[in-house]
């Protein structure tokens, strides 16, 4: 009975379980990205259809949708296992929890933030986007998305054992989004304006670095103590 | 820690446990050691606090006082060593029911650290043959629970704490149970159990039993 | 003193109204803070006898049935 | 380390302790409050540019400049709380965050009442109003947390989580908004020029956000004594009171 799994090899066996239960479930796939779509297409109705409005708000609209399909998706990032028990089993497996919550947020976004990615040029076409912000659009995205699975998995964790948790999880986690949305939106502005918005995106990579590193601890003791 | 009673075989020791649900105190002050070779079965009526000290015990739960100790360490000081050692099985199995019965025991097994097990073999054991490649969803409350028990038969952890592991199992499967618990026991490994059912294999003095009182303070 | 009369310090230089809004809504919201704050205490000690009054019955009935 | 600390982290001499110093820090709040709001509002010189409508400052920048101590104070008892495990550090972060949600939110309101008169608009996404606001959602935040646990030993640890998460976003948040607010309204008027205080201005303003970190420092005596009571219910001394009181 050789114990002999590495730290990769004990990651890629949680990424590949959360991946294979997604395919087999894939209602949890699509609604997000279909809410996202919704909300986007909502906002014509809403102000009007003259491009040049939409022009100047398509950035802003897009991130926010992005925002909020991102945290509903979220809710369902450790539910399950919570109920079923496997969670409990993550905690008490002599892998590191770090690994474990890492491997689960990085399926998370690869089901729900990549479809997000790929389909907002489609949502920037409706909305008129300034052609010259595709790249911004789509790097920020890149960049942003995985921070907002990350501190979004914070709430989730804090609020798993709870009975209503969802409404309060956008309290918790929307905060925290802001400095994503600033630095994003304005660096797609500034891509529309043709000025350079690499520092923008810079800024939105060091979220990223730091949320990657410092995230899952505090999603591991918030888990800690949602199984209490 | 020096007013308990170890010796070299203590595998598990609890220290002043004390926990409070609700504003109730469940249990205080308790202290026990778990050795080598010992089956532990812990009584109480609904309500006493079994489940809580099981949680405990594996490090789920942190009391309100005392601490939990591996080897005469703090186990959340040596978190990572003590769960290399602890198999936990709680109320829920943790199976998925979107994965099938062994795509469930892989899982958990590889979580655990194994890397080389057949597993077909392990659940022939536990009496699902042929259900190898059935969602777990689809399969009965006994032979989901198995799935979850299946792991007992490939494991060198030493501590086992289980809570109710005879719910949902026919007579067979408890004394195929009972028979495995006994000789993890003879071999150096440690059972701490609840359960509501009477054992057939294990005789009582074979078992040693912890009372739990329910109390309305 | 800044002000000739009362009713200039009352006027605040035609800003009354937004001075004294500010001024009262911030010593409102103290003062319902602080007064909260205060009956807590008394509520979580009724909150305990009344738990020790049920204890103190639970403990009855089943002493009676035994 | 900490050990010193541990002989207060017994409840009822933490109890005792708090019980001693309230008087102290009440009679001192009110103390610095009465004569730091008096000064402002009827002796302090009128500001030759904002007229009167400045007085607001003597509760806008304390109120303000609380908010986030306050939440530093929180999140760092709640750290406190977390790491050494002292219950008496959970109970503090507990008993702080309403009172801090309050401050933040006076701060947010004096800051729109100043801004209608000199803005001409209550509400200004100006910087400063907006980190306000979202150091409130995140007080919010806290406090809903904290009251969606049913067993507040938990309780007090996923809100105290929250609470550091919070910390370390404070200066992101609040550095984003500060450069968001740069780009899209540049150089707007700004309410307080520090360098031209005069130090009649200042005093009133100084002894006023003196008095109300004593305040918050008397809330939390208050609402840190009924968080003891309250998370202490079984133990015999609680009960005694409990029971006294129920005897009048």
């Amino acid at each position: 009975m050789k114990r002999g799994i590495s730290y990769t090899q004990a990651f890629a066996t949680v990424l590949k379980r959360d991946l294979k239960i997604a395919v087999r479930h894939r209602g949890d796939i699509f609604n997000p990205l279909l809410f996202f779509v919704m909300v986007v297409t909502l906002f014509p109705l809403g102000i009007g259809p003259e491009p040049q409005v939409l022009t100047r708000i398509a950035p802003g609209i897009i991130w926010v949708a992005a925002l909020l399909a991102s945290m509903l998706s979220l809710e369902r990032l450790f539910k399950a296992d919570f109920v079923d028990g496997s969670l409990e089993q993550m905690l008490l497996s002599p892998q590191p929890l770090y690994l474990t919550v890492l491997a689960k947020v990085l399926a998370h976004w690869i089901l729900t933030g990549v479809p997000l990615i790929l389909v907002s040029p489609l949502l920037a076409v409706l909305l008129h986007l300034e052609e010259n912000s595709y790249g911004a659009l789509m790097s920020t995205l890149a960049l942003g998305t995985p921070v907002l699975s990350l501190l979004g998995a914070i709430g989730v964790a804090l609020t798993v054992g709870l009975r209503k948790g969802g409404v309060l999880l956008s309290l918790l986690i929307l905060p925290l989004y802001i400095p994503v949305l600033i630095f994003a939106t304005s660096a797609i502005d500034a891509a529309g304006m043709n000025l350079p918005y690499d520092g923008q995106l810079a800024i939105i990579g060091a979220m990223l670095v730091g949320s990657l590193t410092l995230a899952p601890f505090a999603v591991g003791a918030s888990l800690r103590v949602s199984t209490n | 820690m020096t007013h308990l009673t170890t010796t070299a075989n203590t595998l598990v020791s609890a220290d002043k446990l004390t926990c409070i649900r609700e504003e109730r105190i469940l249990f205080d002050e308790l202290s026990f050691s778990v050795n080598e070779g010992e089956i532990i079965q812990i009584e109480g009526p609904n309500g006493a606090g079994k489940t809580s000290l099981l949680r405990i015990l594996a490090g789920l739960s942190r009391p309100y006082a005392g601490a939990v100790f591996y080897q005469g360490e703090d186990i959340t000081r040596c978190r990572d060593e003590f769960n290399e050692n602890l198999l936990y099985l709680g109320h829920l199995a943790g199976v998925k029911s979107e994965l099938t019965a062994e795509e469930n025991l892989n899982f958990n097994l590889r979580l655990s650290g194994y890397d080389q097990f057949n597993s077909g073999e392990i659940l022939a054991k536990v009496n699902l043959k042929g259900f190898e490649e059935a969602l777990a969803g689809h399969l009965s409350a006994g032979q989901h629970r198995r799935t979850a028990l299946a792991r007992l038969w490939h494991t060198n952890c030493k501590i086992w704490i289980l809570d109710e592991p005879f719910t949902a199992i026919d007579k067979r499967g408890v004394a195929e149970l009972e028979q495995l618990f006994l000789e993890h026991a003879a071999s150096g490994g440690c059972v701490i159990l609840t359960t509501h059912q009477d054992m057939g294999l294990i005789k009582d003095e074979r078992l040693r039993k912890l009372k739990l009182e329910y109390r309305f303070i | 003193m800044q002000f000739d009369s009362f009713a200039d310090f009352i006027n605040m230089g035609g800003y009354a109204f937004y001075v004294w809004l500010a001024y009262g809504v911030s010593f409102a919201s103290l003062a319902t803070l602080i007064v909260l704050s205060m009956r807590q205490q008394g509520k979580v000690l009724t909150e305990i006898a009344k738990k020790i009054a049920r204890e103190e019955r639970l403990k009855e009935s089943r002493s009676n049935k035994s | 380390m900490w050990k010193w600390l541990h002989p207060y982290a017994d409840p009822e001499r933490a109890y005792q302790l708090s019980d001693k110093l309230l008087p102290w820090f009440t009679f001192l709040a009110i103390a610095f409050i009465a004569t730091g709001t008096v000064w402002g509002l009827a002796f302090a010189p009128t500001d030759y540019q904002q007229g009167d409508s400045y007085r607001i400052i003597f509760i806008h920048v304390p109120a303000a400049s609380m908010s986030m101590a306050a939440y530093m104070g929180m999140a760092t008892a709640a750290f406190i709380g977390l790491v050494w495990q002292i219950k008496a550090a959970d109970w503090t972060a507990a008993a702080i965050a309403p009172i801090g949600a309050v401050v933040t939110f006076i701060a947010l309101f004096t800051g729109a009442s100043w801004g209608k008169p000199m803005w001409g608009t209550w509400w200004v996404w100006d910087a400063r109003l907006t980190s306000e606001l979202v150091l409130l959602f995140l007080y919010l935040g806290v406090i809903a947390l904290y009251a969606s646990f049913e067993d507040k030993v938990l309780a007090a640890r996923a809100a105290g989580i929250l609470a550091i998460v919070g910390v370390i976003n404070i200066p992101i948040i609040k550095y984003s908004v500060e450069w968001w607010s740069s780009l899209h309204q540049p150089s707007t008027i700004r309410i307080t020029e520090k360098s031209t205080m005069s130090t009649d201005m200042l005093y009133p303003l100084l002894i006023n956000i003196f008095g109300f970190g004593l305040m918050i420092g008397a809330l939390t005596l208050v609402r840190f004594k009924a968080e003891i009571l309250a998370r202490n219910a079984m133990r015999p001394w609680v009960r005694e009171m409990a029971l006294a009181r129920g005897a009048k």
